[in-house]
C-alpha cells in the first residue's frame, strides 16, 4: 500500500496561514491504515491547529472531514459543498488524493498535509518498509521474490556490491543488503544459478523514466454510448 | 429513550464537613438539562428513604439516577438494587458522583473553592449520565466445570488437589512419563497443542502419545515449571564434576554426603542466556550447605551467588550456615566466575565484598539454577497469554490476583512464571487451584456491558485493533471489517483510543461522552 | 501570566490510578483544587484527541494517570496511554506549545504520595505557563 | 592485443604489474595532479584516477587523465554508475578514448550518502556489471544497448573492482566470474589486510579458472597510523582488518614505517601467489610513498615497451 507520513505541523501551519477557511480532508484508505491521514489524525490536526491559532491570537475556520478514498472523484464529489466553501484544502491523503481534488477544482488551492513516501509493507505495527518502486517490469521471480530495485540502495541488478557488510547495506547498517538476502533466498530454494547470470542493463522505459504512465484497460472502459452525462461533458 | 435523570443529594454526607451548600447544589442539579427530578434527602442509604425516592423516580418517569456526594462503593447497595428491581432501571444508568472524595476532603484547606468545584463536578456528572446508554450484560453457561492443569510438578499437583477438594473434576497434562499421585485424571506423555474458546468454555487440543484429543474445560492452571534437564551453561558444560543442586538434595536425602570441597554456584549463564538472580534456590542451597557442615565440619562449602537473600524462617538457616563456617562469596553478574581450564578443579571468582579474586579448589560443583521451561512459548501461543522476556509465563496485573494471567479463567503458578522455591511453588499452586476452582464453579461467564463496538462503515480494516488489543477481542469478520468478540472484550478501550479511523467506540466511554464530561468540568470557574 | 486558578484535567484510570488517588485523599492529603479528574476505564482508552480537546476547552495542563506499566490491570493499557501522551506532546512541540503541559504518570494503588506529587507538579506547570493565549512576543 | 595500453602490454609480457591511485583535487587547480604525476612517474605501469571517490565532488577523472597524460604517464579512468546514465557513460567513454585514454575501470560507485552532496539524486541506470557488459559490446561490436551501431569502435582495456571481503563471501568469486563474462580484462581488488581470507578467495578464483581469463591486481592500502587501521575496520563497510594488523600498527614505534614494511611484506607474499598478476596500491592521501614501496618491494624499474 501507499505509505505516507504527516508533515511537521509547523510546516502545515505555514502553508495554511494565509487562509481563513481551511477544509482538512482525510482518507480512509492507505493513509488511514498507515496512521497518517485517517479520521483520528484529521481530528487531532484540527485540534492542534486550533491551539496554535489560540496561541498566535488569530481565528481560522478549520473544517475536518474524511473520505472513503480521496483519489476517486465520486467520493470527492460528495463533499463538494464544503470544498467550495473553503479558501484552501489541506489534504491529509497521499498526493494522489490531493491531486484529485486539485484537478477537480482547479481554482482551489490544495496543500499537502502528508509526505507521500513509499510503496510499503507493514513489517509490524508502526513500521513500514519500502519494497517496490513501481518500475513497471517486475523481475522478482528471478531474484527469489525480493525486489533489488527497491530494496538495494543502488537498485543494482548484479549485486551485492562491495559494501555488503555482514549481510547489511553499507548505506544503512540497520537494513538488510537486498542482494545478500536474494543470495540466501535463492540458496534456500536451490536456485543459486540465478545469481550467476549477467543481467544486462534494465530497460527503464517501463518506469517513470519512460514518461508519466497511464494504464488503460480497454475492455473496462465505458464507451461513449455507456457514459453518463456529466458536468464536464456539457 | 432518555426520559430524564433523577438526582439524589444526601444531606448527611454533604454537610459533614460543613463546606457544602446542599440547597445550592440541588439548584444546580435542577437547573441542569435532562434532570427531571432533584431530591434532597437526609440519608439516602436509609431503607425507607430509598423507597420514597424510587416512588418519585417512577412518578417522574426517570430512567437514570445520579447520587451525590459519595462514591458508588460507599452507597448502600440496597439503593441501586431497589432501583433496578422496582423502577426497572438499567444498572448502567445509575451512577454516583463522589463529591466528598474529590472535592470536600482534599480541599478543606481551600474552602472557598469547594462549593464551586462541587457544582462543576455535579454538572459534569449530570452531562455524563444524560449521555449514558443502557447496556446489557450477557451470560454464557459453562459447558463443563473441569479444571485443566498443565504440568505435574509441585505447583501443578497442589493446584489439582485444591480444585479437586472444591468438588471439581481435574485433568493434569504432564509431558513426562513419571508416575503421578494426584486426584482426578493424570495424562502422562501429553502436551497442549492449541486452545479455542474463551473464559469458562475453553476447548483444548491435547497430544497424548501419538493421538490427539479434545478437552473441554472451564479454567486452566499453567504449572509448566522450569527446564530441569541437566546440562546448564558454559561453566557446567566444561566440567565433569558439575551436577544440579537437586542431585545434592537427593544424595543428602539418601543419607550420603559428597566427599571433598563443594561449591554451590548459581550459574549466571544457563544455556548462554543471561537470567536475573534466581531466588528459588536460596533456601535449598542454604539448607544443603548447613546440613553438610553439620554432618561433616571439615568439608569446605562455598556458596557462590550473585545475590543471596534469606527470607522469613530461612534467616535461621543463613545464621546457622554462617556459624557453621559456610563461606559466602558474592560476585558481580558482570564478572561471572570462570573455571580454571589448566586446572579443572578450581573456580576463579571475584568476591564483591573484598574485591579480591579467589581461586577455589573444589571436588564437586553444584549449580543452583534453572532455565525457563522451553515449552512455555508453545503454551503461551496456544493459550494466547503473554510470555516474559526471561521466558516465563507472565502474570497479569496484581489486582487480578497474584496467580492470574491477563486472560480470565487462566492462572499461572510456580516456576512457570519464574523460578520459585518449592515451598512458594506449592503455595502458588494452592492459590491457582483455588482461583481456578472458584472461577469454574460459578458455572457461568458474564460479559458484555461496557465493551467496544465497531462502526463497520468507518473501519479501514487496518488491523491496528487486532494487533494492539491485549485480549485478542477484535478480529476481522466475514464482511472484511473489524468486529469485537464481546466474550473476550474486557472493556479497557485501548482499541477505541488507537483506531486511526475512529471506527471503534467503547460504550459509555465514547469520545463524545468523555469530551462533554471534560468540557463541562472545565466550564466551572473556580 | 501566572494564573491563580489554572485549569488542570487529569484523565485517571479507574484501576490503580483512581485507587492511588483515593488512598491519598483518605489519608488526608490536600491538593490543588484546580485539578479536575475525569475517570476512564484504562489509560489505553485515552485518545490524543481527548487531551487536545481538553486544552481547546480551556485546560492549561492535562495529565494522564494510569497503572504502573508492569502491573497494568489491562496488561498493556498504560503503555498505550504513555504512547498517546508522547504523540500529543510531539504535536504540541510542533505548533510551539509547551509539551510539558501534558504529562503521563503511573502509580500503584498503594503509592499514597504519588497523586499529591502529580497534582503539585501539574499545578506548578500550569501556573508557570499560564493559559494558552497570545504571548507578548507574537506578532 | 586489444588496445595496446601500457598496462595491457605488461600483462601480455607476463610481468608482475603495478598500478597506483591518484585522487584528483577538490578544486579546478591541476597543480596537485601534475605534482603527483611527476613524482610518481615510473613507479607504476598505470595510475587510477578516482571518479568522485566516496561521492565527494572532485576534478573529473577524465579531465585528470588528460592532465597526467601530458606528463607522460598512463591513466586508468574510473567510471561510476552513480552520476551518469547510459547516455553519459557511453558519451564519456567515447570522449575519453578520443583523447587517448586506454584503460577504464567500471564501478557501481559509492552511494552519495557517504559524500559531500548527500541530497543528490543518484542515477544507477547501470551497475558495474551492466556497465562492463555494455562497454564490452561497444568495443567488440560497436553495439549500443539501444540498438545503434557505432561506425568506429572505441578501443579500451576494461577493468573492474571486486571485494573478496564483502558478504556473502561464498558468492564473491562468482561475482568476479560475472564481471569476467561481461568483459573485464583486469580486476583490482579491495584492499587486502586479511591475507588468509584473500587466499581462500583466490582458491575459488583459480578453481574457476578466472585467473586465466582475467588479470588480478591485488589491492593494498599502505597505512600511516594505527588510527587509519581502526577506521578501516570499524567505519568502512566490506573491509576486514584483523586485530593483529591493528595491534602491529599500534605497537610500532614508527607507525608510518611499520605501514610501509607491512605493505612491502604483503607484496612479497602476493608476488608468489598463483594467479595474482600484480598489485594495485591505493595510498590514500599518501601518494608520495608509492615509489618507495615499489622500490623496497623490488618492483622497480617498471618494464618499458618503447
Amino acid at each position: 500500500m501507499i505509505v505516507a507520513e504527516r508533515k511537521p505541523l509547523g510546516e502545515i501551519a505555514e502553508m495554511i496561514a494565509p487562509y481563513e477557511k481551511v477544509c482538512v480532508i482525510g482518507c480512509r484508505s492507505c493513509v488511514a491504515i498507515c496512521l497518517a491521514g485517517g479520521e483520528k489524525e484529521v481530528n487531532m490536526l484540527v485540534s492542534a491547529m486550533g491551539l496554535l491559532n489560540r496561541r498566535t491570537g488569530r481565528t481560522q475556520n478549520l473544517d475536518g472531514l474524511v473520505l472513503e478514498r480521496q483519489c476517486e472523484k465520486e467520493w470527492v464529489k460528495e463533499v463538494e459543498d464544503r470544498i467550495l466553501e473553503s479558501d484552501v484544502i489541506l489534504s491529509m491523503s497521499c498526493s494522489l488524493g490531493a491531486q484529485t481534488i486539485g484537478d477537480m477544482y482547479p481554482e482551489k488551492i490544495v496543500v499537502p498535509g502528508l509526505n507521500t513516501a513509499i510503496f510499503g509493507v507493514p513489517e509490524e505495527q508502526g513500521v513500514w518498509s519500502e519494497k517496490c518502486l513501481g518500475c513497471g517490469d517486475c523481475i522478482i521471480h528471478t531474484t527469489g521474490g525480493i525486489c533489488p530495485i527497491a530494496r538495494c540502495a543502488k537498485s543494482m541488478l548484479n549485486g551485492p556490491c562491495g559494501g555488503s557488510s555482514d549481510g547489511h547495506c553499507e548505506v544503512n547498517l540497520e537494513l538488510d543488503c537486498a542482494w545478500y538476502a536474494i543470495h540466501e533466498r535463492l540458496k534456500l530454494q536451490g536456485r543459486l544459478e540465478l545469481m550467476d547470470m549477467v543481467r544486462p542493463p534494465k530497460e527503464w522505459n517501463t518506469s517513470h523514466s519512460g514518461g508519466r504512465r497511464v494504464i488503460v484497460r480497454e475492455e473496462a472502459r465505458l464507451t461513449s454510448h455507456q457514459k453518463r452525462a456529466t458536468e464536464e461533458s456539457q | 429513550m432518555n426520559r430524564g435523570t433523577q438526582v439524589v443529594i444526601c444531606r448527611v454526607c454533604s454537610e459533614g464537613a460543613g463546606l457544602l451548600d446542599v440547597d445550592k447544589l440541588a439548584r444546580v442539579a435542577s437547573d441542569a438539562p435532562g434532570v427531571c427530578s432533584t431530591v434532597v434527602v437526609e440519608r439516602a442509604c436509609n431503607k425507607k428513604t430509598v423507597l420514597e425516592i424510587v416512588d418519585d423516580a417512577m412518578a417522574k418517569e426517570a430512567d437514570r439516577l445520579l447520587v451525590a456526594p459519595c462514591s458508588k462503593k460507599e452507597i448502600s447497595p440496597a439503593l441501586f438494587q431497589t432501583y433496578a428491581k422496582k423502577a426497572k432501571m438499567n444498572e448502567f444508568l445509575m451512577e454516583a458522583v463522589d463529591i466528598i472524595g474529590e472535592v470536600t476532603l482534599p480541599h478543606r484547606d481551600d474552602p472557598t473553592r469547594v462549593q464551586p468545584k462541587a457544582e462543576a463536578k455535579l454538572r459534569s456528572a449530570i452531562v455524563r449520565i444524560n449521555m449514558l446508554e443502557p447496556l446489557q450484560r450477557t451470560e454464557e453457561r459453562m459447558r463443563t466445570s473441569n479444571v485443566v492443569v498443565i504440568g505435574a510438578g509441585a505447583a501443578g499437583i497442589e493446584a489439582a488437589s485444591v480444585a479437586s477438594a472444591f468438588g471439581l473434576h481435574t485433568v493434569i497434562i504432564e509431558k513426562s512419563e513419571k508416575k503421578i499421585d494426584a486426584p482426578g485424571v493424570v495424562m502422562p506423555k501429553s502436551r497442549l497443542i492449541s486452545a479455542k474458546g474463551h473464559a469458562g468454555n475453553y476447548i483444548l487440543t491435547i497430544e497424548v502419545g501419538e493421538k490427539r484429543e479434545t478437552l473441554e474445560c472451564a479454567a486452566i492452571v499453567v504449572a509448566s515449571g522450569g527446564d530441569w534437564r541437566e546440562a546448564k551453561g558454559p561453566i557446567v558444560d566444561e566440567l565433569q564434576v558439575a551436577k544440579p543442586l537437586h542431585h545434592l538434595e537427593q544424595e543428602i536425602g539418601e543419607g550420603r554426603l559428597p566427599g571433598g570441597a563443594i561449591i554451590i554456584l548459581d550459574t549466571p549463564d544457563p544455556k548462554g542466556i543471561r537470567t536475573p538472580a534466581q531466588d528459588f534456590m536460596w533456601e535449598e542451597a542454604l539448607h544443603c550447605a548447613t546440613h553438610i557442615r553439620r554432618k561433616s565440619p571439615t568439608t569446605e562449602v562455598y556458596l557462590v551467588f550473585q545475590e543471596m537473600r534469606a527470607m522469613g524462617l530461612a534467616e535461621f538457616d543463613y545464621k546457622e550456615a554462617s556459624e557453621l563456617g559456610v563461606k559466602f562469596i558474592r560476585y558481580d553478574s558482570k564478572k561471572p566466575p570462570k573455571v580454571d581450564t589448566k586446572n579443572g578443579t578450581r573456580l576463579i571468582v571475584t568476591d564483591m565484598a573484598q574485591e579480591e579474586t579467589l581461586s577455589l579448589a573444589f571436588d564437586t560443583l553444584y549449580y543452583a539454577s534453572v532455565a525457563p521451561n522451553p515449552d512455555n512459548a508453545a503454551i503461551a501461543v496456544a493459550l494466547r497469554i503473554p510470555i516474559s522476556s526471561s521466558g516465563g509465563i507472565r502474570r497479569g496485573s496484581i489486582q487480578r490476583g497474584p496467580v492470574a494471567t491477563p486472560r480470565p479463567g487462566i492462572f499461572v503458578c510456580g516456576t512457570a512464571k519464574f523460578p520459585k522455591s518449592r515451598e512458594v511453588a506449592r503455595l502458588e499452586g494452592k492459590a491457582a487451584g483455588l482461583m481456578a476452582a472458584q472461577f469454574a464453579a460459578a458455572g457461568k461467564w458474564e460479559f458484555g456491558g461496557s465493551v467496544a463496538e465497531v462502526t463497520s462503515d468507518k473501519c479501514s480494516a487496518c488491523l491496528t485493533c487486532v494487533r494492539t488489543c491485549p485480549y485478542e477481542a477484535p478480529f476481522i469478520g466475514i464482511a472484511g471489517k473489524a468486529e469485537i468478540a464481546i466474550q473476550m472484550c474486557q472493556g479497557c478501550g485501548i482499541c477505541a483510543g488507537i483506531c486511526p479511523s475512529k471506527a471503534i467506540e467503547l460504550h459509555n466511554y465514547t469520545d463524545d461522552q468523555l469530551s462533554a464530561e471534560t468540557a463541562a468540568y472545565l466550564g466551572g470557574d473556580f | 501570566m501566572a494564573d491563580a486558578k489554572p485549569k488542570i484535567v487529569g484523565f485517571c484510570c479507574e484501576k490503580h490510578g483512581t485507587e492511588s488517588v483515593d488512598l491519598a485523599i483518605r489519608s488526608g492529603e490536600q491538593y490543588d483544587a484546580s485539578v479536575r479528574l475525569v475517570t476512564v476505564p484504562c489509560t489505553g482508552r485515552v485518545d490524543g484527541l481527548h487531551i487536545l480537546k481538553a486544552l481547546e476547552d480551556g485546560a492549561d495542563a492535562v495529565f494522564v494517570l494510569g497503572c504502573l506499566e508492569k502491573n497494568c490491570y489491562y496488561d498493556t493499557g498504560s503503555i498505550e496511554g504513555r504512547k498517546r501522551v508522547e504523540y500529543v506532546r510531539t504535536m504540541l512541540s510542533e505548533v510551539g506549545i509547551e509539551p510539558e503541559r501534558v504529562e503521563m504518570f503511573n502509580a500503584s494503588s498503594t503509592m499514597v504520595w504519588k497523586f499529591p506529587e502529580i497534582a503539585s507538579t501539574m499545578s506548578q506547570t500550569a501556573r508557570r505557563l499560564g493559559p494558552i493565549e497570545p504571548r507578548g512576543d507574537t506578532k | 592485443m586489444k588496445t595496446g595500453s601500457n598496462l595491457e602490454k605488461v600483462f601480455e609480457a607476463g610481468k608482475f604489474a603495478v598500478t597506483a591511485e591518484i585522487g584528483p583535487p577538490q578544486s579546478a587547480n591541476p597543480e596537485p595532479l601534475i605534482h603527483h604525476a611527476k613524482m610518481l612517474n615510473g613507479s607504476a605501469d598505470a595510475f587510477n584516477l578516482t571518479d568522485n571517490q566516496t561521492a565527494v565532488v572532485r576534478l573529473s577523472s577524465i579531465a585528470s587523465a588528460a592532465i597526467i597524460m601530458k606528463e607522460g604517464i598512463e591513466p586508468v579512468i574510473q567510471m561510476t554508475c552513480r552520476d551518469r546514465n547510459r547516455i553519459a557513460l557511453q558519451s564519456d567513454l567515447l570522449g575519453a578514448c578520443a583523447i587517448g585514454v586506454k584503460n577504464v575501470l567500471c564501478l557501481t560507485g559509492d552511494h552519495q550518502i557517504f559524500g559531500n552532496e548527500k541530497a543528490a539524486k543518484s542515477v544507477f541506470d547501470f551497475d558495474s556489471v551492466s556497465e562492463l557488459y555494455t562497454f564490452n559490446k561497444l568495443r567488440n561490436e560497436g553495439l549500443q544497448p539501444g540498438g545503434n551501431v557505432l561506425e568506429e569502435k572505441p578501443e579500451v582495456y576494461l577493468g573492474c573492482a571486486e571485494n573478496p571481503f564483502a558478504t556473502p563471501y561464498e558468492f564473491r568469486a562468482t561475482r568476479l566470474a560475472k564481471k569476467v563474462n561481461a568483459g573485464a580484462d583486469f580486476v583490482q581488488t579491495q584492499a587486502i589486510f586479511d591475507m588468509d581470507m584473500f587466499e581462500l578467495w583466490m582458491d575459488e578464483v583459480r578453481s574457476r579458472g578466472l585467473d586465466k581469463k582475467t588479470h588480478i591486481l591485488a589491492g593494498l592500502i599502505p597505512m600511516k597510523t594505527a588510527g587509519a587501521a581502526r577506521y578501516m575496520k570499524n567505519k568502512v563497510p566490506g573491509m576486514i582488518v584483523p586485530k593483529r594488523i591493528i595491534d602491529r600498527m599500534k605497537n610500532a614505534s614508527d607507525a608510518a614505517e611499520e605501514g610501509i614494511k607491512l605493505c612491502v611484506e604483503q607484496i612479497d607474499t602476493l608476488k608468489s601467489m598463483k594467479g595474482v598478476h600484480g598489485v594495485h596500491i591505493m595510498a590514500v592521501k599518501w601518494e608520495e610513498i608509492v615509489p618507495r614501496i615499489a622500490e623496497m618491494a623490488g618492483l622497480l624499474p617498471r618494464p618499458s615497451f618503447d
